[in-house]
């Protein structure tokens, strides 16, 4: 037990060790821009209307004063961090004056189901397929469904989600291929509503799991192909064990060991399908939020998405990490 | 040499596919050597030609020929691949070799890092850089910064390796037989780790190529330098699908998907062939 | 029913090797005649890559690719069970495994299934055969273990958390809860340190005694044999070199192989100079001509090279392989000074 | 009269685990032994696993440093992390041999490399025709020759050929000390013998001192001058081979001989070991004790009367 607490703080360290280097990237990426946000700020504000010179000295004044802009780089990353712990990371452009916070906070529930369904589902499906095809090697199905998944596995996401986009945008028009809900719903808890999210995330979450699935389904082939060699596998055998227990308690609960790790290992890419994935559908998520945000030159929202995102994600691999000790006896007295 | 390149695509059907595509692949993107066209001009050919036998992969809406367009774009996307996958192979062997034949606090502070590497979700990184270096992001520069992500994992995998080599007898061997530890990570340790390098190798150019297309399609590198992605990015501003201009579109994916194919198989087939106990057995031993 | 229960006759198993378009075989297993009484302890014995250890594979019916049966026959008596393992079909081989057979693998760390605790890994091997469920299982699963001075806490541990020696007690606990009438034991008690090693020794005899099974009984290392086997065979490059009862092979072995393997046991009490064989063992896939020892045997002569021996029976129940087998002497005295109990 | 190795109160303790749930074990304690410059002898270690005998090796041959006291070889402390040159010197004096001989040459890579590596770092005057002549003479030594070895691979090999050619490869340095740690492969019996029968030519026709790391009391018996016995970290006795082990004293040397499976009754199966020696064995690893001089030469360790008085 002591020992499962000691593994615990160690990861605990390094979700720390991540969000702190991460959050701290972004900050000094960000402060490498040339763009000043309180001008980038007055320059929209002004576009809309004309002020005269004395205003918008006020405003420059105010905004400076509200994004700290005037305070050498380091005081200014000391204020970063009091107020990211506080969620507040000054107004948005693209939405001035909502603060960023409100607007990551609004992407974020989009992502995050986006995400933990279809890595659910990838991760389910690709390794009791490629478990199965591992333990019937000479299977034709399982033959044919690891031919799909090498020519699936090597392609990017964007890739995958542009052909889902022509197939069923204008060869076959029959789903969804833009947006979170059409807008002809209310949102809220409602049935339209729900359906029509759902609807609307087929797109998304299935170009996600078409990617995935190819690298679970190939490494769980792999580890099982080996872990039926094993020893206990072969002498379970012998003994007459049933088929289904070797199959599940034997070569599957073994080589489910590796593939959390390697869960925890790709959550950082699979976020990073994510995000593209969205932009593709233009999907309300973090991803079409950041790439807004590039292209507005929003300073705050910038800076907020891609902190939120560091600690999101170190955030789920520290939970997944949790999950290790729980399926390997052998940890626990290492 | 030969004689393994011999045996490979003889005995291992998916290096002979592997290989013919990516040879395919190669030399096209060579004929751009020879090109008659400057790919960064505009409007040289009559726009929005479908596919025929003076432009075999039709014209785009810029007025470009596809054609040759796509051998510049893949070169351009092969060399970027191919120099992320040099310089992150060079940081993995030199940490992963490291970490496992040093060992102690040595190991414990470069996986601490290699963690926090893995960790950060590289997309927004990658997207921060663009907003600061706007369209200074060129190929190199996006290289160097790919390859400072593209280590990690296959670090944590030669370390793996070195660090069983390390408790093996001959390397006690090795060590009074008195050759220095350069020798011994050089010359005994690296014929063991080959494999991961090789097969790792392709993984990475696949993986620094796609993040590449990704980038690009999106707007977030130099438009202006002709490679896989931005010739999808072209496509994808000029609403290419929705003009009926789908060549512009199709035949770079077909391509791409070549491309990745490829390597993949590539990277599957050599890691099998080169693992130094199949090699072993080859030898008859 | 006759008197032994297993007899394999002319039996051959091959590995079929393809790396790259270089196909050859190894030839394993190169036709072995022989049988096992009930009841008895049938040591085998041969150095690494002897091919033993395949021999063990076919009598287990745990033959997989590469590994091929290429002729001859298997055949077990059990009681209301005779089945021919060449010939058997799979429903037929599951029928009698582990309640008939059994069979106790090399390395316990290996064998046992790393994240299943010790009780589970019992419901799965003996709960079919034994036909038992729940609270009589555990009853009679805790009364086995008692008798393997084993504490029922085992039930609860993980592989990882047993000594070597209590893992390998465990591994014995599993081949024989279901009073299997044959065992294969294939170096069971290899990896462990000599105090232990001969405890557990003990234990599998005391419970082979009392179960009164038929056991095969696999080791590289003869000083094993000479304390647990009423027999022992020798294998040498894929055949039967020589067989007889433990007794006579150490005092009078009839093949200069057998005789230099009991040779090389140095004994505490003496520092005679022992004799040293050179050479290798031949690789099987292109096995020397004639007798196989012949390239290595200091008695070897023309008709060696060129004629490979019949196992011939030279004494009641001794049978070797070797046409200058009346000439070869025990190469060192092994303190036998009683006379040869026949 | 030199010392060729001075083994002084030597411990090690191992730390496993991190920071917080750090747990210490006590590998070797308090071990001290020498051994003679000028009369080369096979010292030989006796120990099941977990006695630390491996340990001891480890630290003689600076792979590993000792929590407490020191080793010196001809004079001179060992030191794992001495620079280069220094441990090259100490090199050319002491040299190992391992368990595995299938393991003891890269796979991958032809013999000789070995060899030759040796000899052009540790030969006064490395040319080629020296270094050839130094590789052939040390091959001769045990049994082989250049013409056998040169250009080989290690599969292509025996067992018993290449665990020779790895002692060849110790000898080029024309090394004072070998230290072989279980270089018997148990497994194949033929290959034993004509081990064990090197390391005595070694010590009788070329004066090389050989500390031999075994659990196995047969051969050890065989060929030690001089053994001593380690249980859990700790020399229980040590002194001239046939004395300790035709009369073991301490109880943990009276359970190993008893462990050892004799081929004198071959078939009689007698297999009891009687149960008061095993307990005597194991109560007594855990109370402190001290070695007591005794008349035929050996050390044995005495353990005080109160069975708590380890506290």
């Amino acid at each position: 037990m002591t020992d499962y607490i000691w593994f615990l703080a160690k990861r605990a360290a390094l979700l720390v060790a991540v969000i702190f280097f991460g959050v701290s990237a972004a900050f000094f990426i960000t402060h490498l821009s040339p763009i000043d946000p309180v001008e980038t700020a007055l320059g929209r504000i002004s576009s809309q209307a004309s002020f005269s010179p004395q205003a918008i000295a006020e405003m420059r004044q105010t905004l400076t004063e509200l994004y700290g802009t005037d305070a050498p780089v380091l005081s200014q990353y000391g204020n970063f961090w009091r107020r990211l712990l506080v969620g507040d990371l000054g107004p948005s452009l693209i939405a001035f004056p909502t603060p960023a916070m409100t607007l990551v906070m609004q992407a974020m529930p989009w992502t995050v189901a986006l995400l933990v369904i279809s890595t659910l589902i990838t991760f389910v499906l690709g390794n009791l397929l490629g478990g199965l095809a591992g333990y019937n090697q000479n299977n034709a199905l399982f033959k044919s469904l690891g031919m799909l998944a090498i020519s699936l596995q090597p392609i990017p996401y964007y890739v995958v989600a542009f052909i889902l986009l022509i197939l069923f945008g204008f060869v076959w028009p029959v789903l969804p291929i833009s947006g979170g809900y059409a807008m002809t719903v209310t949102p809220g808890l409602n049935l339209p509503f729900v359906l029509s999210v759902l609807n609307h995330a087929i797109l998304p979450a299935l170009s996600l799991v078409l990617v995935g699935f190819g690298s679970w389904f190939l490494g769980m082939r792999a580890l099982v192909s080996n872990i039926v060699t094993e020893d206990y596998v072969t002498y379970a055998e012998l003994a007459g064990v049933r088929k289904s227990t070797i199959v599940g308690s034997y070569v599957m609960r073994n080589a489910l060991i590796p593939q959390i790790t390697g869960l925890a290992m790709t959550l950082g890419t699979v976020f990073s399908g994510t995000v593209i994935t969205e932009e593709v559908f233009n999907y309300p998520g973090l991803g079409s939020l950041l790439i807004d945000a590039v292209f507005e030159g929003d300073y705050a929202l910038v800076l907020a998405v891609s902190s939120i995102s560091v600690v999101a994600v170190a955030g789920a691999i520290f939970v997944v990490d949790l999950l290790y000790p729980l399926l390997d006896p052998r940890i626990r007295s290492e | 040499m030969f004689t393994v390149l011999h045996d490979l695509v003889r005995y291992n059907i998916e290096f002979a596919i592997g290989l013919g595509l990516m040879t395919a692949i190669v030399i096209f993107a060579g004929l751009s050597f020879v090109s008659p066209v400057d790919p960064t001009m505009v409007y040289l050919a009559i726009p929005d030609q479908p596919p025929s036998a003076e432009n075999w992969f039709g014209t785009n809406s810029r007025g470009q020929d596809l054609f040759w367009q796509l051998t510049f774009a893949f070169r351009n996307s092969l060399v970027f691949g191919f120099t992320v996958a040099i310089l992150s192979r060079i940081i993995s062997i030199a940490v992963g070799l490291t970490s496992g034949y040093v060992g102690g606090w040595v190991d414990r502070s470069l996986m601490f890092v290699n963690d926090i590497f893995v960790a950060i979700p590289i997309f927004p990184v990658l997207v921060l850089f663009y907003f600061v270096f706007r369209d200074d992001l060129d190929s190199f520069r996006l290289a160097l910064i790919m390859a400072c992500f593209g280590w990690p994992f296959d670090a944590r995998l030669i370390r793996s390796v070195a660090m069983g080599l390390k408790h093996r007898e001959f390397t006690r061997h090795a060590v009074f037989a008195g050759m220095s530890t350069r020798k011994i990570l050089f010359e005994e340790h690296l014929p063991y780790v080959m494999p991961i390098i090789f097969s790792t190798f392709m993984n990475n150019m696949l993986w620094s190529i796609g993040f590449e297309v990704t980038l690009a399609v999106l707007g977030f590198t130099d438009i202006n330098e002709p490679t896989v992605g931005t010739v999808l990015y072209w496509a994808n501003s000029h609403s290419a699908m929705v003009v009926g201009v789908w060549w512009w579109v199709v035949i770079p994916i077909i391509l791409v998907v070549m491309t990745f194919l490829g390597l993949f198989l590539l990277a599957v087939s050599t890691n099998e062939y080169i693992d130094p106990r199949s090699r072993l057995r080859r030898m008859g031993a | 029913m006759t008197d032994d229960i297993l007899k394999v006759s002319d039996l051959k198993a091959y590995y079929q090797m393809n790396y790259y378009g270089n196909n050859f075989e190894v030839r394993a297993v190169d036709g072995i005649d022989m049988s096992v009484r009930r009841g008895e302890v049938y040591g085998i014995a041969g150095e690494s890559s002897s091919g033993k250890s395949s021999f063990v594979k076919v009598l287990a019916a745990a033959i997989r690719p590469p590994l091929r049966l290429v002729s001859g026959s298997v055949r077990y008596d059990f009681a209301g069970h005779p089945i021919d393992l060449a010939t058997a079909d799979a429903r037929d081989i599951e029928a009698i495994r582990w309640k008939h057979l059994s069979y106790i693998m090399q390395g316990s760390m290996s064998v046992l299934n790393p994240v299943r605790r010790i009780g589970r890994t019992f419901e799965d091997f003996a709960s079919r055969p034994l036909n038992l469920r729940g609270r009589a299982f555990r009853d009679r699963i805790v009364a086995h273990l008692e008798r393997l001075k084993l504490p029922a806490e085992v039930l609860q541990a993980y592989p990882h958390e047993l000594s070597g020696g209590m893992r390998q007690r465990v591994t014995i606990g599993l081949a024989t809860v279901c009073h299997p009438e044959f065992i294969l034991a294939d170096e069971p008690t290899t990896a462990l340190d000599v105090v232990v090693q001969k405890e557990v020794l003990k234990l599998l005899r005391d419970i082979q005694k009392e179960m009164g099974a038929a056991v095969i009984f696999v080791t590289h290392d003869m000083s094993v044999h000479a304390n647990v086997a009423d027999r022992v065979g020798i294998i040498y490059a894929g055949n039967l070199v020589e067989e007889g009862p433990t007794r006579e092979m150490f005092s009078a072995p009839k093949h200069p192989y057998t005789a230099h393997l009991v040779a090389s046991l140095p004994r505490i009490g003496d520092t005679a100079q022992r004799p040293a064989l050179d050479g290798r063992p031949p690789n099987l896939a292109k096995p020397p001509p004639g007798c196989r020892f012949h390239p290595r045997c200091p008695l070897a002569v023309e008709r060696c090279r060129r004629e490979a021996p019949p196992l011939e029976t030279v004494s009641p129940d001794h049978r070797t392989a070797c046409w200058r087998w009346s000439e070869v002497a025990p190469l060192v005295d092994h303190g036998m000074r009683q006379e040869v109990v026949r | 009269m030199s010392t060729l190795l001075d083994v002084r109160n030597v411990s090690k303790r191992f730390t496993t685990g991190g920071m917080m749930n750090r747990r210490s074990v006590q590998a070797v304690e308090k071990a001290g032994f020498a051994m003679s410059a000028e009369m080369p002898e096979i010292f030989t270690i006796i120990g099941e696993s977990g006695s630390g005998k491996t340990t001891l090796a480890r630290m003689i041959l600076g792979l590993e440093e000792p929590s407490e006291g020191e080793i010196l070889v001809q004079e001179k402390r060992v030191d794992g992390r001495a620079g280069r040159a220094s441990r090259l010197d100490f090199m050319a004096n002491v040299q190992p041999v391992f368990q595995n001989p299938f393991e003891a040459f890269n796979p991958l890579k032809r013999i000789d490399r070995y060899l030759e590596s040796t000899a052009r770092r540790f030969l006064p005057d490395p040319d080629r025709a020296t270094i050839e002549a130094a590789m052939d003479a040390a091959l001769q030594k045990v049994g082989l020759s250049l013409a056998e070895v040169g250009g080989r691979f290690p599969h292509e090999m025996s067992g018993g050929q290449l665990q020779r050619a790895a002692i060849a490869r110790a000898l080029i340095p024309n090394p004072r000390l070998l230290i072989a740690d279980e270089p018997v492969p148990m497994v194949d019996a033929s290959l034993r013998m004509s081990i064990v029968n090197l390391l005595r030519s070694l010590r009788d026709d070329y004066g090389v001192s050989v500390i031999y790391i075994t659990h196995d009391l047969a051969t050890a018996y065989y060929i030690s001058d001089r053994l001593m016995i380690m249980q859990r970290g700790r020399i229980v006795e040590i002194g001239p081979g046939h004395a300790v082990l035709d009369t073991p004293e301490h109880p943990y040397s009276r359970l190993l001989k008893a462990g050892v499976l004799s081929t004198a009754d071959a078939g009689a199966g007698r297999l009891s070991i009687d149960p008061d020696i095993i307990a005597a064995a194991e109560t007594l690893s855990r109370r402190p004790g001290r070695l007591e001089d005794r008349d035929d030469g050996r050390r044995v360790m005495v353990h005080g009367s109160a069975p708590n008085a380890a506290g």
